[in-house]
């Protein structure tokens, strides 16, 4: 059935997206086998680097989390247990209960009942609460950021004048550090005086409370994280949005979409890889709004509607010495973090970009 | 369907304050109901610019664009009912065939998703694409991606085609088999097309007529016959026909043509066509050189430089004088049978008949070849 | 029992070596970490050091500011260096329960530090904060107090508000109404974008409404979930009359709406007076002024910083040495006057400390109790303070009384 | 919306320029005008003196952690990208996931392990010693430094790799296949060919690495702790901030002064940077 | 300069456990020293492959090769001695000319700088692209740019070319000249050439001899006129000539060539050719079909369906039965001055001199055309 032409054209054009030498297989050993020598002092060095450092520190990580480590002294690794996952996960069903009921509200602890692990006289809260935060904040921070990247890249794509100048002013917010921004932030939330007031003011609304306000708390923070990041989102969808040959758009007008729907039906369902890739890197970004967080609050205590598993992570060890249960915390972010990465992998496997 | 009109149509791009260019300059011609028109011209020339004022592409700085009756200047490209097929396809990747076809029925009709469906499913067994519906273009091979364009096209039953090089990412092969389809279901749809390509083939084989553009000046409507055989000026002449006209400069003196290295005379008749003009080029097609046994009047010793084998026939590389190392040469073409070899004598028989005459300061055409009385070509030229 | 045994056995060897070659051993410089790597703390060890050294000038210094985060940074240091059993000299840290974190690596130091002296000196409030689970571990080096109101007399007067005729959490509620009507000012400057100030709030409420018994009932873990809440109540009645941006400013701020007249009232601890003291035109007793949180006087509710010594120690005698200075009046002047705190000794002279500081240690050495302060570490266990620092963070949110008082209570479980 | 992105940035700048007396707070996105327009404040570089005082040591620490770790993440990311692009083995798929993966490692995750390995396994700071007395410049505290930078570089290695190995993908197979028939060896294609068109995307590494690595507190506090080796981050937390009130103009320019590398490599080479995001 | 000797070379891409696929099997071929070898085929035929070999970028699975007397399977490209040039020219695009020219000299051979600077001199003043020599890449036209890339081969002083397609990224006219230029050096370096293209004109014209691929295999390597006039097969005689040669499906009935539509009576001599053979595919070229006045043994009677007019010449396309919507032609090429029309009767004439006769079964040529005795073609036969 299928054009023989067109079997050995894709071919070609897989064969140029992998590596020349890549993809050769048998009897090309010899020279092979030459070639992944020489090139190990290339890649080797750096390996041994983050397989230490990365996945060195992981590994003692989950090791720890199996431990009943806390306080000073030494980790006993004689006896691993899961007792930290039980504790952390306790009571799924009532968890998942409280937390959609009060996604906006405070839930009474008293409802999941606290563990008490061997290792400790306090009762131990299960990791729910930021949990639920945790994904809230990545999947709203990351969704709104690709969104308005997308939004504004269009616009500048749209040929406003100075682009240069403004690709680099919606850069500017990623240069600064969290302790700088987090502080402009709080100004900016101020009922009184703060823009963001002024602003819903300006719309006739009264002033809102933001900072504390447990409906908005996560929402300021990922707004502030936006703010700072949605200009790479930009400039990923910028990039991409040039690489679409212009006859794209052309022949979208003369078939009759309109500007929104030829973004939306034919421009935007094209920016797949680009949106992968932004992805990538805010949730990297996503994944440090701890320090924002902590900047923010003045410590690792954001409140219960904040609270996320990396503010929890560190109170558990830092403030509690709980070293084994932060450990465990860890392991959950951690393990929250492949979630997002193993599709990507699986999606670049599958594109074989491998 | 309806006829195109452009009458006087000019585009300038200016850069701000930069100077401008101008793409198109005043161009006047009209596109038959129905008739295949096909523009060509070498790169840069405007084609692609005149396709895109006629689809709305692109503003039009001066003129006017008739679509039957209808000045289309200022409508919308989704209100001209102009469908246009890209050189690069321009398929959107991300959907199948169908959604492809659809696309601009969705959009630009109020018709109902059942009615969409029946239509694409029309088009696409007319293009012979039915299997292929629900592939995405990254699917199909370069053949498959152009009938889904076409197909894409055709859908949407517009008054008027417009293609911009659709053949030109093909290889040779498909090329010449698409070439004919297409021109097959212009011919069944009978709508009017205008069609670009710089491909020698292409031009002088779909169109109805062609229309050769230089620099944004229209050169010449007309039959492809006509503009081989009776350009209207030295461009037209050299651009069209693979290999290209050879040229001689010469000068008149009396009723003999002067050149570097031959003297040609004139006949009477020929003599006159040319009026007072002095500083003329000598146009010859290379298979209108003959190659012959004997020097005379018309036929000159020459040298074989170089002769390029073609199976069919030999392009043989002529030239007065080979002992430089880059000798200036013309090109005969002999058939493929016929024995030649390079360095070897042959003496060029250039028949008055068959010999062009420009103004070498106008380029305008004062004289064009002897054509047979009476037949097809003739009569497309007096139709004209 | 035996703890304390084994830690005097072994402080008395020390001593009979440090006693031989006390030379040799004070080469061996005193590894200081602590958080004051700027103002006036920073001022305040800067002065102490120089005190010392005057006073010993054998002895070296490796002082180090631990700079970011601050104290949960240092606990981390500290905490690091523990595990890797080189632990510094000593280290700028609350005293009370907050020692339990690292108990394990603290030495005993009666006798040596701790003598006659000393206790002899300390009000007994203080000196329990000195123990871990009745070990002298610590020395503590000033006194903040938390149970401070301080007002913008101007501001109250025009509303015709008197501070010192409060007598009850309810009555400042009932002053920040009559303020609020009377005045624009705002009636109660409080920060609350972390969550710090309120727990202070609540806590000085708690003492006031529950008594000095119940305040030790409730950090001993057997607190009355009805008193709890409504003292939380009292922190809700009182929210009305923060300021409006109160969740986006911090302490600083609200301190100074007080001092340029917007506000009326500020709960804090007596830091906040270092403030006024910087600025010009602001005079304690003219446009400042001080109460004793309503309803809890004969209470002076504690912070302290104090200096522990650890086993192990790299430089036993100095450090012994030198937290010796830190328990002597001389080296507690030096170090309050720039701090703003008062010194733990009752027989300190504070004749160079300004008017407010003599006042409050006339308060202090008055006062018929001294309890810990919860949110500054000294009344609960580390476990139980973050507990209750997440019950804080979650009632500031939603203001919950109920469900914020029994957190608490179940703080200690 | 360009003024939405610009004035945190701008509202920090005018209030680091007013004069710390006084600073109100009411309107600090105005610019300090004090006599002509009441409760702006006054104009004052003032605070910036005291912000230079105040960070110039964690800004010199910050530059000798900044610079090394950044070359070192991108040259050793571009090392791994060539290598894993060239290399045909098994294992090559399984080597680059892993280092996909590690762009995701939350910093959390692998604090406790971090500092043990620092502090209790690596005798990195008695090496130091003896380097110290023998090298000028060299001071004793500079082995955090030394651990910070290795730190960062083995984690800022992943997402180079990635940006690197995506970026070779897309160079011309045939052009790599003509410098190998002209003779070049493994090394001297990534010497001669490689390396030099790495350039835009060093570029954007580069300047990916210098944010992080300059912003990053968590690390170094975790790492440097406390003491000489502070690095600006870790100055800026405290600045400004005492118990007599904050100086909000000193903390703005502490701020902008901590940002100021970072935003003149932004504005320098921010459209660099996007370029090389792009290609 | 040495000869390339490929002996029995076979090469399988196995993707791990996948099925393997041969993608070049079992090549038998010599290119002589000096020669200009043309590789031509269908896309994914194995020609890159087979270049690739060469050059060493591949590991050959099963066969030698051989430059000179020297085995190369195991050589290092880099040790080779071979120069190749790419599609995509390949460039170095950080360096400029001069540098792109130096880096083989510097890293495989010992030259000091400055003869190393002389050499690339050199070698670009015989490319005409001194000028050129400080510029990047990236500032060249596509000419420029190949010529480069040729410099780039040239100035190595290799023992052997290869070009895989160097052209196919140049317009056509600038290909012509390329063309030309290419074979001039060549000729002048005298460096056995391997070329791989898959244009028609450039296999015809360039090359010394041709060796045609299909599916990995090797169908007949032979001048461009043997290939053409006296094809080892179908396939080959298919593949050279442009339009291709019309097959037609006959069964031999005793001395006749029986056809759906015609019936071919065989002289003696043919007759003998064919053996045993009865499925037959009869083959001419559109060029030997001749538009004759009156049916005959080998005239038959058809209709012209569509006529393709080229200027110099026509391209007719006959049919048996017009009556069909898609009706199977065949194609005749006659001279540009003949009239034709679409829909006219017209008397097709295959001159038994003109034809091919394949077995059906094998595609072998049991019987190629007649050639003019003593001719330029039957020599190079010959002298095979
Ligand atoms: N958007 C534009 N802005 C400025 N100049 C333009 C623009 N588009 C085309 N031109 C110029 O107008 C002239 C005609 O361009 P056009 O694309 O119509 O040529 P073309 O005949 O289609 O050439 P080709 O065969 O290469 O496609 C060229 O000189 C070109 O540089
Ligand atoms: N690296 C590879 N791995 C697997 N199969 C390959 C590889 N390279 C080529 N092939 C296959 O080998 C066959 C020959 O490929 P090759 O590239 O030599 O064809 P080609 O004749 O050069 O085609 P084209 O004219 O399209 O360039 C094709 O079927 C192709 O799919
Ligand atoms: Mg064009
Ligand atoms: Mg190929």
């Amino acid at each position: 059935m299928r054009n023989p032409l067109d079997r050995s054209g894709r071919r070609r054009s897989g064969e140029e997206e992998t590596h020349p030498a890549g993809d050769r297989t048998t009897g090309w050993r010899s020279l092979l086998r030459r070639d992944s020598v020489r090139s190990a002092p290339f890649w080797l060095p750096p390996f041994l680097l983050v397989g230490l450092f990365v996945y060195g520190g992981i590994a003692w990580n989950v090791l720890l989390s199996l431990t009943d480590f806390s306080g000073l002294g030494t980790p006993d690794y004689g006896s691993l247990d899961l007792e930290n996952y039980r504790a952390a996960f306790a009571d799924p069903l009532q968890a998942m209960v409280n937390y959609l009921a009060g996604v906006s509200g405070w839930v009474t602890s008293g409802s999941i009942e606290p563990q008490t692990p061997s290792w400790s006289d306090l009762t131990i809260d299960p990791v729910w609460n930021s949990l639920g935060n945790t994904v809230l904040l990545m999947v709203g921070f990351s969704v709104a950021c690709l969104a308005l990247g997308l939004v504004l890249a269009i616009l500048v794509d749209r040929g406003v004048r100075f682009e240069d100048t403004f690709r680099t002013i919606y850069l500017l917010p990623m240069s600064l550090s969290f302790v700088v921004t987090a502080k402009f932030w709080l100004f900016m939330y101020n009922p009184e005086t703060g823009l963001v007031n002024l602003g819903i003011q300006a719309l006739g609304f009264g002033p809102v409370r933001i900072v504390q306000n447990p409906e908005l708390k996560l929402g300021a923070v990922a707004f502030a994280l936006i703010w700072q990041f949605s200009g790479y989102a930009m400039i990923v969808y910028l990039a991409a949005l040039r690489s679409i040959p212009t006859s794209h758009f052309e022949a979208a007008r003369v078939d009759g979409a309109s500007t929104v729907r030829m973004y939306w039906r034919v421009i935007v369902p094209q920016l797949r890889t680009a949106t992968v890739s932004a992805l990538v890197v805010i949730t990297v970004f996503a994944l440090k709004a701890f320090d924002f967080l902590f900047s923010m609050y003045g410590g690792y205590q954001p409140g219960p509607s904040a609270d996320i598993l990396a503010t929890r992570m560190v109170r558990e060890a830092y403030a509690n010495q709980n070293w084994a249960y932060g450990s465990t915390i860890a392991v959950v972010l951690f393990v929250m973090a492949l979630c997002i990465v193993a599709p990507y992998i699986y999606s670049q496997y599958q594109r074989g970009e491998l | 369907m309806a006829a195109l009109t452009l009458a006087d149509v000019t585009k300038v791009f200016s850069d701000g304050s930069d100077d401008a260019v101008i793409a198109v300059d005043g161009v006047d011609m009209e596109i038959r109901d129905g008739e295949f028109l096909v523009l060509v011209g070498p790169s840069g020339c405007g084609k692609s610019t005149t396709l895109r004022m006629i689809a709305g592409l692109e503003s039009v700085t001066q003129g006017e664009i008739r679509l039957g009756d209808r000045r289309i200047n200022d409508v919308a490209p989704a209100d001209r009912n102009i469908a246009m097929v890209f050189q690069s396809y321009a398929l959107y990747p991300h959907m199948t065939v169908r959604e492809n076809m659809s696309f601009g029925l969705e959009e630009s009709t109020g018709m109902a998703d059942a009615e969409v469906a029946a239509t694409v499913e029309e088009s696409a067994s007319m293009m012979g694409i039915e299997e292929l519906l629900d592939r995405k273009p990254s699917d199909l091979s370069g053949g498959q991606q152009q009938r889904v364009a076409l197909g894409r096209a055709i859908v949407r039953d517009p008054e008027a085609f417009l293609m911009d090089e659709p053949l030109s990412n093909l290889d040779a092969k498909l090329r010449a088999t698409m070439r004919t389809e297409l021109q097959r279901i212009q011919e069944e749809l009978g709508v009017t097309t205008v069609y670009v390509t710089h491909d020698q083939t292409e031009a002088m084989t779909m169109g109805d007529r062609i229309a050769v553009l230089d620099e944004g000046v229209l050169q010449q409507v007309g039959t492809p016959l006509e503009c081989y055989h009776e350009p209207a000026n030295r461009f037209v002449a050299g651009f069209i026909g693979e290999p290209s006209m050879n040229f001689f400069d010469v000068e008149r003196q009396g009723t003999r043509l002067v050149a570097d290295r031959f003297d040609y005379p004139l006949s009477e008749a020929t003599h006159a066509a040319l009026g007072d003009t002095t500083e003329l080029a000598l146009g010859i097609r290379p298979e209108d050189i003959e190659l012959v046994g004997e020097p005379g009047d018309h036929a000159f010793e020459t040298v074989v430089d170089v002769v390029e084998p073609m199976g069919d026939a030999n392009a043989c590389y002529l030239t007065f004088d080979r002992s430089g190392t880059d000798p200036e040469t013309f090109v005969a073409t002999v058939g493929g049978m016929q024995q030649v070899e390079a360095g070897q004598p042959a003496v060029a028989h250039l028949p008055e008949s068959a010999i062009h005459l420009f103004d070498r300061a106008t380029g305008e055409a004062l004289r064009n070849r002897d054509l047979p009385d009476d037949d097809g070509v003739q009569q497309a030229v007096r139709s004209d | 029992t035996g703890d304390g045994g084994d830690g005097g056995d072994g402080g008395g060897g020390d001593d009979t070596g440090s006693g031989d070659g006390s030379d040799t051993m004070s080469t061996e410089a005193i590894e200081l970490l602590h958080a004051w790597s700027s103002g006036d703390g920073n001022a305040a060890i800067a002065a102490l050091i120089e005190g010392f050294q005057e006073a010993h000038p054998d002895i070296e210094f490796a002082e180090e500011p631990v700079n970011g985060a601050a104290r949960g940074n240092l606990d981390q240091v500290v905490s690091n260096r523990l595990q890797s059993s080189d632990p510094p000299s000593t280290f700028q840290t609350w005293p009370g329960k907050t020692l339990e974190k690292f108990g394990e690596a603290y030495a005993d130091i009666e006798g040596e530090v701790w003598n006659d002296d000393l206790k002899d000196n300390y009000l007994p409030g203080p000196k329990q904060q000195a123990q871990l689970d009745g070990t002298f571990v610590t020395v503590p080096l000033n006194i903040h107090r938390i149970n401070n109101l301080f007002y913008n007399t101007a501001v109250v007067e025009a509303a015709g508000v008197d501070p010192t005729s409060l007598s009850s959490p309810a009555d400042v509620v009932d002053a920040c109404a009559t303020i609020a009507s009377e005045t624009d000012a705002v009636p109660f400057a409080q920060q609350t974008s972390g969550a710090w100030s309120t727990v202070q709030l609540w806590e000085t409420v708690f003492l006031a409404e529950a008594g000095i018994d119940g305040y030790e009932a409730f950090i001993n873990g057997e607190g009355d979930v009805d008193a709890v809440q409504s003292a939380l109540e009292n922190v809700v009645a009182l929210r009305e009359h923060y300021p409006d941006d109160a969740s986006s400013i911090g302490f600083t701020e609200a301190n100074t709406m007080v001092m340029e007249g917007d506000a009326a009232f500020i709960h804090q601890g007596d830091w906040a007076a270092g403030a006024y003291g910087g600025a010009d035109d602001f005079n304690y007793g003219e446009d400042w002024s001080q109460v004793t949180y309503p309803g809890t006087s004969g209470s002076y509710l504690l912070n302290m910083d104090s200096f522990p010594y650890f086993a192990n120690n790299p430089s036993p005698e100095a450090t012994k040495t030198f937290l010796s200075y830190c328990g002597s009046a001389e080296g507690q002047v030096l170090f309050n006057r720039e701090k703003g705190s008062i010194p733990p000794r009752k027989d300190a002279d504070v004749s160079s400390l300004n008017a407010f500081q003599q006042d409050q240690f006339d308060d202090f050495t008055g006062a018929d109790n001294q309890p810990p302060s919860v949110q500054h570490g000294l009344a609960v266990a580390p476990g139980v303070a973050t507990n209750i620092g997440e019950a804080f963070s979650g009632f500031l949110e939603s203001y919950d009384a109920e469900a914020t008082a029994e957190d608490l209570v179940d703080a200690f479980n | 919306m360009v003024l939405f992105y610009l004035i945190p940035i701008e509202t920090g700048l005018m209030t680091a320029i007013t004069s710390p007396e006084s600073y109100t707070g009411q309107t600090p996105f105005l610019p300090p005008l004090e006599p002509l327009v009441p409760g702006t404040g006054e104009f004052s570089l003032e605070a910036w003196g005291g912000a230079l005082d105040g960070l110039s040591g964690g800004l010199v620490n910050s530059l000798v952690l900044v610079v090394p770790a950044t070359v070192l993440s991108g040259l050793l990311g571009s090392m791994a990208a060539y290598g894993l692009t060239t290399v045909d083995w098994r294992g090559q798929v399984g080597i680059y996931v892993l280092f996909i993966a590690g762009i995701f490692i939350p910093y959390q995750a692998v604090l406790v392990p971090l500092t043990q390995f620092w502090y209790n396994v690596v005798p990195l700071r008695t090496a130091f010693v003896p380097l110290a007395e023998l090298l000028p410049l060299v001071r004793e505290y500079h082995w955090k430094l030394v651990a910070l930078i290795i730190t960062h570089t083995a984690y800022g290695l992943p997402i180079c790799t990635l940006l690197f190995r995506a970026h070779y993908k897309k160079l011309s197979g045939e052009m790599i296949e003509a410098a190998r028939l002209d003779g070049a060896s493994v090394t001297t294609i990534y010497r001669r060919i490689i390396l030099p068109l790495s350039i835009p995307m060093f570029a954007v590494v580069f300047i990916y690495q210098f944010t992080q690595i300059w912003n990053d507190l968590l690390f170094a506090l975790t790492i440097i702790q406390f003491g000489d080796a502070s690095v600006v981050t870790m100055d800026l937390v405290g600045i400004g901030v005492s118990q007599s009130g904050t100086n909000f103009p000193l903390r703005m320019a502490a701020a902008l002064l901590a940002a100021l590398p970072t935003l003149v490599v932004y504005v320098l080479f921010g459209d660099k940077f996007a370029e090389g995001v792009a290609t």
